[in-house]
């Protein structure tokens, strides 16, 4: 985060958007102080640092957005950063002191199931503020406390869709299913979603074949999926592993459709599986071929940022809560008080409770009732080399 | 206990500290006699889980639980112990490494507690910094004994030249056990403090790099004293939020001013220095770490040094 | 399907063996756990990376690039975390190589991104079936250019005038140092080698994996120490073996046993030899016991 | 033979033999020591003396043969259980604890004697009174004292053993081997690298010591003090006894004048 240089500039923005346009900003409430704070929460270092790193860029480019035109409510948003280093024990340390130091108004992030699970519990007690994570697809997270928000859909509403539409195409009888042991999310798609899915369809699941997620080597389940006479894979893999495991696929002449899960439908999956990846299914949070103007411009403002990359879905679900964050801001008489402070975060996590259909660069936001993302998800598959969305 | 006086940042701050130091000490004890254990998170992780299939699954209270969290992993010590008297050095480091993987491996795949799901929604236990403070102020008081006993300087003997020892009729079989099955069971405590203060773990919350984590506590605080693991959980806790300070403090200039040379160049270099929220942090850990061998090798408080300081070590009577 | 799994456990067998041998080579010489060699690989796999991207280079230049890259990352871990270190002190080499290692990790983070970045494909792709099994161009050249690599290798340590200095300063150094052998020239040689090959191996498992990240480092290096292990501690041939020994294992186990449980075999025989075979199973150079 | 009628055998050997691959490091040894006895063994390097001392005390495991101590087998015993049961020694390269002091290190050898039980060890550094030494601690203070005192190293307590002189490091070698109360001392090469001053001196406590009852086993290149001393002298050559007897005999003894030619040894 940059503090008070950005700080200073964008004051000076803020000062003369007021002058030009109060009209404008007068419809917004006025908020006090100097910032309005907002927690951040990512894994910039550690084996998640991808995720984080990609949601930290993406809530500055919102938050110098936000600025460059007046802040919220005439106030700069100020992002407040703290790396968890895919570590729960750190990202327990952090929300308190964004909490009780920062006090913040309200956290992003984290991103990790892991980390999100640690401090859910922690937050009816001391530290009444809501989180909302970008990125964690493990079901039934949110559910531990009426603080926990997730801005992101967990993998058994994002699979559905996209197994009947993989199995409309290809009429495929057996299937192998490969998944991460060793990943919650990969797990509970891979024993639990896609047979179930399977089954509702009267496909056959020859075998269930698993790895741990620092494996780079699949040969043998490849071999082993190729012997069975699999017609299909099922995925349940981060896009890493199942890019790997279509090249693999590739490499031992196994030329069957893949259909893959929440974590899979990343851009990266594209880039690195290469032609392997022609024709499978995959289902993702966000989906940046998206030809509508704002989710260009957010792909375009990342990609400068993320060394020419685009980023996983956790980055535009970021991007989104910050644009989220400001709505509830102005819309449920936040003041930013510091002596309003407890009735602040209390009108923003029922805000945020009731929110229904706000447009975002991932797909509109709609909070369920156990405060996880709802809503219709795309169905991605791979046509030359680019993702298509098969839903519409 | 503290309520009134801590907010709970800084209490969740001296918990891991203090979890930290009690993992540094159960890392201390074996080396004490020579042994180099990198598996200390595998018996964390033994107490942890241990302790959490208690309180989550049978009710026990958890101080119970954590007493019996310790033991699993001291017994698991001595078991892991027994046959690794037989190798030292590197081969005793692999050999704990190895155990701590299938520990790992082990929690992955016993659905009993979670799987790949994680053991999720262990109870919270409100009291973890008054039982992590008892437990230091026991080890310290421990290890101030050991120090002037018969059987600390055995230990010493034996992590000096381990044949010496032995001729001399040191039982350096035994010492040696129990010096690595303590350890263990320290680090069982402090595993089980871990899981009640997180109330969730999976299978990699106890990995390699907390051990080697763990192992750069003592040898950066000292190994040669007591005082040393303490002293490297404490500096190694404490210099991030240090370092978070300085620059809540370099916010205290006024904005105005940093528009000026050479305010700005001065203000946007530590800035640029202190913003740690990233890799940078981590690399600046990896040159301290060499700096530290190659100028401070036996760390950073030693024998000397605390004779120097004059730091509470009783005197011997015969003095 | 049990002679296509011997494939792959031959391939990846020989990704294991290639680390392994720098790790033995430079535990011969140096009786230190030496931490970092697992990085050396990841940047090795990097550097062949943007050799291909951005300097056009064909394939066997940028493994040749890669392996000079990684030789000079060899010699620059000498200087900064193994010669100025006080040898007396056993922890001090380990904590200095651990330090090096969080170093080049998150150098690698910050400087690229902790993203996996794809390797670009260097080798054209085409299938040859003989009888039950399928072998790909790109599975022969990476066993070509392993295998090519090792009797290299080989015939070095075993028959030139520097591989017999090795040799030697691996038994023991002062007795080296009498033989009129330059100790310190050998341990930097050593390092070289060890990196280079290790820069090798990182690029070929781009090739084989399509795909690289900053965090490769540290399930390879443990992999590699196992392999050092079973191979025999200094015992280059060993390592060769072992680590087709151990792929195979892996493989057969992830086929015929179960895939979460193959880390759980290797550490297995990890602990099994360390208790039972300490000098691993084809005897080790050094077999002073440490 | 002081005293013919106290006079029995305190160790006996039977049928010794250690090899190194092919190399007969001891071949075939019988040897008895007489109670009370300072007995030499001498023969050319090589000739497998420390090897013997290393059997005697456990630190290498034999391929063959008994070792009887005060008529009991030792044979499997590891090293500390026969310290306990009398037999201590000193290095022929000294061993000191580098980093404890002179008092800490004479501490160490009475450790077995104090807390031959780890438990006990244990709850005597743990469970005594708090901030206070425990008594069995302050014993071993008192003896450690005394022990130094006799071998003049008092003045020297509290100094790191590595920083003190030569001679004075194997003097405390000695200090610490007799801390353990042995019954059995085994001393190799105790006059290595010492001044004539020192070697004489060395002389009589080796004799002092001797005179406390202790039998001695002494390794030594020094044929003066060797000679000098010894009751009983055994000349080993290649791992093999070539003679046995007293001082007197094994000057005149051809054998052994054989054995050592080209050795510059002034028998």
């Amino acid at each position: 985060m940059k503090l008070s240089r950005s700080f200073a500039s964008s004051l000076a923005a803020a000062a003369v958007a007021l002058f030009m346009s109060s009209a404008h900003d007068a419809e917004a409430a006025k908020l006090e102080g100097r910032s309005v704070k907002i927690g951040c929460l990512a894994s910039v270092t550690g084996k998640g640092a991808e995720w984080g790193q990609t949601a930290k860029i993406s809530m500055e480019i919102a938050v110098e957005e936000i600025n460059a035109k007046g802040g919220i409510g005439g106030v700069p948003v100020e992002l407040i950063c703290y790396d968890t280093q895919t570590l729960e024990a750190e990202a327990l340390k952090a929300v308190s002191r964004l909490v009780e130091r920062d006090r913040v108004l309200a956290i992003s992030g984290p991103c990790f199931s892991g980390e999100f699970e640690t401090i859910a519990p922690q937050l009816d007690g001391q530290l009444k503020t809501v989180i909302n994570s970008y990125c964690s697809a493990k079901p039934g997270l949110s559910a531990m406390s009426r603080w926990a928000f997730r801005n992101t859909l967990t993998s058994d509403k994002q699979l559905k869709p996209v197994v009947d539409a993989w199995l409309k195409e290809y009429k495929i009888k057996k299937v192998v299913i490969i998944y991460d042991a060793e990943d919650a999310v990969s797990k509970g798609e891979g024993a639990g979603v896609l047979p179930a899915l399977f089954k509702a369809h009267g496909v056959e699941v020859l075998e269930s074949l698993t790895y741990r997620t620092k494996d780079t080597d699949y040969s043998a389940q490849v071999t082993k999926a190729k012997s069975l006479g699999a017609e299909g894979i099922g995925l349940g893999a981060c896009y890493q592993n199942a890019a790997a495991i279509a090249k693999e696929m590739q490499k031992q002449g196994l030329n069957v459709p893949v259909v893959g899960g929440a974590c899979a439908g990343a851009p990266g999956f594209i880039e690195i599986a290469g032609k392997a990846a022609e024709g499978a299914y995959m289902s993702t949070a966000a989906f940046l071929d998206d030809p509508r103007p704002e989710v260009q411009a957010y792909v375009k403002k990342i990609v400068a940022k993320n060394n020419g990359k685009q980023p996983p879905y956790g980055g535009p679900r970021a991007y989104d809560i910050i644009y989220s964050y400001k709505h509830c801001f102005e819309a449920s008489g936040v003041t930013n008080k510091p002596a309003d402070l407890a009735s602040d975060r209390e009108k923003i996590r029922g805000c945020l409770a009731g929110l229904k259909k706000f447009p975002g660069v991932a797909g509109e936001i709609t909070m369920d009732e156990n405060r996880d993302g709802a809503g219709s998800s795309a169905i991605l598959k791979v046509v030359n080399g680019k993702y298509v969305n098969m839903a519409k | 206990m503290f309520d009134g006086l801590l907010d709970g940042y800084t209490r969740s701050l001296l918990i891991f500290a203090g979890i930290h130091m009690i993992a540094a000490y159960s890392f201390y004890l074996p080396y004490k006699t020579g042994q180099v254990s990198l598996g200390q998170a595998g018996f964390m992780a033994i107490g942890a889980y241990a302790s959490a299939i208690l309180t989550q699954k049978f009710g026990i209270p958890f101080a119970a639980a954590l007493i019996v969290g310790g033991i699993a992993a001291g017994i698991i010590g001595i078991a892991i112990g027994f046959p690794a008297l037989r190798i030292k050095g590197i081969y005793l480091l692999l050999l704990t490494l190895g155990f701590s993987e299938i520990v790992s491996v082990v929690a992955l795949s016993w659905e009993y507690v979670g799987g790949a799901q994680g053991f999720r929604q262990i109870s919270f236990n409100p009291f973890t910094l008054e039982y992590v403070i008892v437990i230091i102020a026991v080890l310290l008081f421990f290890f101030a004994r050991l120090e002037r006993s018969s059987l600390g300087r055995a230990m010493d003997s034996i992590h000096q030249d381990e044949t010496a020892a032995e001729v001399m009729g040191i039982d350096v079989v035994r010492i040696k056990l129990l010096a690595f099955g303590l350890g263990a069971g320290i680090a069982g405590l402090a595993g089980a403090l871990y899981a009640h203060h997180a109330t969730f773990m999976d299978s990699t919350t106890f990995n390699i790099m907390l051990s080697v984590e763990i192992l750069v506590f003592v040898v950066v605080g000292g190994g040669s004293t007591y005082w040393g693991p303490a002293f490297g959980a404490v500096v190694l806790n404490a210099i991030p939020e240090f370092l978070r300070a300085l620059r809540e403090w370099l916010e205290l200039i006024p904005v105005a001013w940093t528009n000026f040379y050479p305010v700005n160049r001065v203000y946007d270099f530590l800035h640029g220095f202190l913003d740690f929220e990233n890799a940078k942090r981590l690399i600046a850990y990896g040159v301290i770490l060499i700096l530290m061998m190659i100028f401070r090798p036996d760390g950073l408080l030693t024998r000397d040094s605390l004779r120097r300081l004059r730091l509470p070590r009783w005197k011997s009577r015969h003095a | 399907m049990l002679y296509q799994q011997l494939i792959n456990g031959l391939m990846l067998g020989a990704s294991y063996a290639l680390i392994a041998i720098g790790y033995t080579l430079i535990f011969g010489v140096l009786k230190l756990l030496y931490f970092a060699h697992g990085e050396v690989f990841m940047i090795g796999a990097f550097a062949g990376l943007y050799l291909v991207l951005y300097g056009g280079a064909n394939i066997y230049v940028a493994l040749l690039g890669a392996m000079i890259i990684c030789a000079l990352l060899g010699v620059i871990a000498v200087y900064v975390s193994v010669r100025p270190v006080a040898k007396d002190r056993p922890l001090a080499p380990l904590i200095s190589t651990i330090g090096l290692t969080i170093i080049l990790q998150n150098l690698a983070v910050y400087l690229l991104g902790g993203q996996q970045v794809a390797f670009p494909e260097a080798i054209k792709q085409e299938l040859y079936h003989i009888g039950p099994i399928t072998i790909s161009s790109v599975q022969i050249f990476i066993l070509g250019i392993a295998i090519s690599l090792m009797v290299v290798l080989w015939f070095f340590i075993e028959h030139t005038k520097m591989g017999r200095a090795i040799r030697a300063t691996a038994e023991n150094h002062e007795t080296a140092a009498l033989l009129g052998v330059d100790v310190n020239r050998v341990v930097l040689v050593t390092f070289m080698i060890g990196s280079g090959i290790a820069g090798v191996a990182g690029v070929l498992d781009g090739i084989k994996n399509s795909g690289i990240s900053p965090f490769m480092g540290l399930s390879a290096a443990v992999k590699g120490l196992i392999v050092m292990l079973l191979g025999g501690l200094g015992n280059v041939p060993g390592a060769m073996i072992a680590g087709l020994l151990l792929g195979l294992i892996e493989i057969l186990s992830a086929a015929y046993i179960g895939t979460t449980e193959r880390d759980f075999f290797s550490f297995a025989i990890l602990i099994l030899i360390l208790l039972y075979r300490p000098t691993g199973l084809f005897g080790a150079r050094t077999p002073e016991e440490r | 033979m002081r005293d013919p009628a106290a006079s029995h055998v305190c160790l006996s050997i039977e049928g010794l033999t250690k090899r190194f691959g092919g190399f007969y490091a001891l071949n075939q040894l019988n040897m008895d020591v007489q109670q009370g006895h300072i007995h030499a063994l001498i023969g050319p390097n090589g000739a497998g003396k420390t090897t013997f001392f290393n059997l005697l005390t456990g630190v290498l495991p034999a391929d063959t043969g008994k070792i009887v101590f005060d008529g009991q087998i030792v044979d499997d015993a590891r090293p500390s259980r026969r310290t306990l049961k009398g037999i201590a020694r000193t290095f022929q390269n000294i061993r000191l604890f580098p980093h404890l002091t002179v008092m800490e290190t004479v501490m160490i050898g009475e450790h077995c004697r104090a807390h031959p039980s780890v438990w006990k060890a244990l709850g005597d550094a743990v469970l005594k009174r708090p901030f206070q030494e425990s008594v069995a601690e302050r014993e071993m203070q008192t003896n450690a004292i005394e022990l130094l005192e006799y071998l003049g190293l008092a003045g020297k307590r509290d100094e790191k053993a590595s920083d003190l002189p030569y001679g004075e490091q194997r003097k405390l070698e000695l200090a610490r081997a007799l801390a353990t109360k042995p019954r059995l001392l085994l001393l190799d090469e105790p006059a290595a690298g010492m001044n004539p001053r020192e070697t004489s001196e060395l002389d009589r406590i080796i004799t002092r010591v001797r005179d406390r009852g202790i039998t001695i086993i002494l390794v030594e290149h020094d044929m003066k003090l060797v000679m000098g001393i010894s009751d009983n002298v055994t000349v080993l050559n290649f791992g093999t006894k070539i003679a046995e007897g007293s001082p007197r005999q094994i000057q005149d003894d051809p054998v052994v004048i054989e054995a050592y030619l080209g050795e510059d040894v002034q028998l």
